[in-house]
């Protein structure tokens, strides 16, 4: 059994390798978040939309700067070539397709594609921040998610039950144990962890989704 | 032009009922000055548009402790737990806009427009109540202004005309919100002569600014 | 008879009464902008639509700078506590009702207020510039013209012929010969310069208007 | 993330028909090198979307000489007297947009919008064919969007990333048509190193800039 720790490194891990030199991603908090620390070397830049282009790493304890923070609400550094602009333009860079790719969280993805990842049930309906804007925006959006909820749900699911962030929005999913694409409004299953079978893939998603013909094995 | 005052002077106009924006994204770009003014000021029944509500007792939270705010429009309510209890006790209402819809609608009052059309928030629940129009081949939501009786914003150096400039991720809300008010009030760092910021680096023209309140000038730092 | 420049001063310099220290203005090409050359003393900030707040006087012949010229594609120099913006922005400042007053030409003032001043009958359509966007959105939109055509025709009209650039949008009209404004719809006359008539004014005025109970004379 | 190319190699791949933006009013904040590069280039049949055609054989001016321009879309075409000319023998077709509209569209197209309500142009000969939409108890035009190909613009000095500043009224159109088009082309006096730049005082974030181009690299200055 993975702890929650080795689960979230996972989708960290395998969500950084999406990324490439020269992008300009967006994270979203909770495991999105994690991702940054894989892309050592490569030359990607993170927008965090409250305001900064090119935020760097966390600074060491007593060197936080308290104008600066990310939309996590977490003191930030900025690297060299960082620029700060308002929440309207911030959007614009959002909402106008500019950030090549966000890495959101999720509570359930539908076979088509459709979001829930804004409303947790039984809570109240206080806050959705920037989680629409970012999936509508977005060239391409990957849910980075733990594979079921705690409870042993499936999160990968035939329809939202949860109230949709976007209809139609998720290009890619990755869990602990697989990788899923859109492609053409199906659900394709493109990798498996080599700790888990397709049996128990299928177990615990209820969604239907086909299986790459060239469907890789990643060895854990 | 804007008047120099203390906190309290700049916020004396304002009523119960008012509608009012105030700048920040968490505690960064948060007027406190004005903030703590009127928490000692009596005007209660207020709309406030902001994207949070600070934390409990803590930035707007103070206010809402203080049964101040009847409304609050805005994004990311959720930091604040207090929220959602004065939220379940029908003591609060929200407004919850996705936030790139919320700072547009911000601007658009400022830039005078009526209106924008935003692919955000179609069929969702927050499409609720809105109208839903099909333009060029797509579906949007026609996202009405947002508009308010006053802007409390917080920015870094101002000059004596009310030019503005502001400090890293404290840009966020304060600059279209400083446009999109019918009085903006400023907490500002330092208040400099004319001419001595550089034309090129003004964030927020001095147009826009009404009174300029120098940060600490109640105590509340 | 008065020269054309003689006409234009006037008009200029009447209009420039009307602003006031600490006021944000636009100033149209033309006649517009020689309001500049009578408001020393006040603290009058001019906004040009290409981009500029506080503009400030013509530079001196060498002293020009490349790139800074206002609407009229004229150099200019700004003032202390100017700044520059895109054009979204500056039309933001217009549209938004930020600029206390536009003082603007016109072809044909109605006698509700529509005016026309932006195709010249006979010519191609080929320029609209900012015209529409200062008249609708500046709180106070004075037009300062000429009281009629070259060719001796009234330009304060029952209804314009000529196409409009807005509709009920003139709070003010400022010729060589009268001030009228514009209260709750209707117009009213407020000023006749002292070497013209009434009879004189009805003349070359074919919109219907009221003449104020408090009409001045204004000693040319 | 930006390329550094010549002039000539920036443009190579503008084809014959596409929708070009170019910044600039009057010459200040004009491409000039990018639309010296052009006139040296085949594509024609082009869709220029830019504030004015410049003057004659000057800027823009140069290219419509060229029969390159099918079509203009923009606020004022007046101060160049061919642009009346070509379009009075049908060489040259006009649309024309309040400025304030125009600059609105690029800007919305930029910012993802499907639109917007504005006031301006109701009622008038520039409301043909437009959507009118009554809205909250008044009158607005639906303008869409602006969108382009490239946008050629005209910077001060970028970083190497492609972060630009502009200089005084330079500025103009080119911030709004940075973000508005596929492909971004900006010329610029000067190149320095990512870092060099204050990020308080960038105008225009890297990420809309493709292609840096010094200006002059085509002898065209």
């Amino acid at each position: 059994m993975l702890t929650d720790e080795e689960r979230k490194e996972r989708i960290a891990k395998r969500a950084a390798e999406e990324l490439a030199d020269g992008m300009v991603v967006n994270l979203g908090v909770g495991i999105p978040t994690l991702v940054a620390n894989y892309v050592a070397g490569k030359k990607v830049y993170l927008q965090s939309e409250n305001g900064i282009l090119g935020v760097g790493p966390y600074p060491k304890a007593g060197e936080e700067d308290k104008d600066l923070i990310n939309a996590g609400r977490k003191h930030v550094t900025i690297v060299p070539g960082a620029s700060f602009f308002d929440s309207a333009q911030s959007f614009g860079q959002i909402r106008g397709g500019h950030i090549d790719c966000t890495i959101i969280g999720g509570l359930q993805v539908s076979e088509t594609g459709d979001l829930a990842n804004w409303l947790v049930p039984g809570k109240d309906v206080l806050g959705v921040g920037g989680a629409m804007d970012l999936v509508v925006g977005a060239p391409k959006v990957i849910i980075a998610t733990q594979h079921t909820t705690r409870e042993g749900e499936a999160k990968i699911v035939p329809t939202c039950t949860l109230p949709l962030t976007a209809k139609q929005a998720v290009d890619m999913i990755i869990t602990e144990y697989a990788v899923f694409r859109f492609h053409g409004g199906r659900l394709i299953l493109e990798e498996i962890t080599s700790d888990f079978s397709l049996a128990d893939l299928r177990s615990v998603t209820t969604a239907r989704y086909e299986i790459s013909p060239e469907l890789k094995v990643r060895v854990v | 032009m804007a008047a120099i005052k203390s906190a309290a002077e700049a916020i004396a106009g304002i009523a119960s009922g008012s509608r009012i924006m105030f700048g920040g994204f968490g505690r960064v770009g948060s007027p406190e000055t004005l903030i703590a003014a009127l928490a000692e000021h009596p005007a209660d029944n207020l709309t406030v548009i902001c994207n949070d509500l600070g934390s409990h007792n803590e930035g707007l939270g103070v206010l809402l402790l203080q049964n101040k705010i009847k409304k609050a429009i805005g994004s990311f309510f959720t930091p604040n737990p207090d929220a959602a209890k004065y939220y379940r006790e029908g003591k609060l209402e929200i407004e919850l806009i996705p936030q790139g819809n919320f700072a547009e609608a911000i601007r658009a009052a400022g830039a005078g427009l009526g209106g924008f059309l935003t692919p955000v928030g179609v069929g969702t629940e927050l499409a609720k109540g809105r109208d839903v129009i099909h333009f060029q081949g797509r579906e949007y939501i026609l996202q009405p202004p947002l508009h308010a009786d006053y802007a409390l914003i917080r920015a870094k150096v101002a000059d004596t005309l009310g030019n503005l400039v502001y400090s890293k991720s404290g840009r966020n809300f304060n600059p279209i919100m400083a446009t999109a008010a019918k009085c903006c009030i400023a907490e500002v760092d330092e208040i400099v002569e004319a001419g001595e910021l550089s034309p090129e680096e003004i964030i927020t023209p001095f147009l826009y600014v009404d009174i300029l309140v120098k940060r600490g000038s109640n105590d509340a730092d």
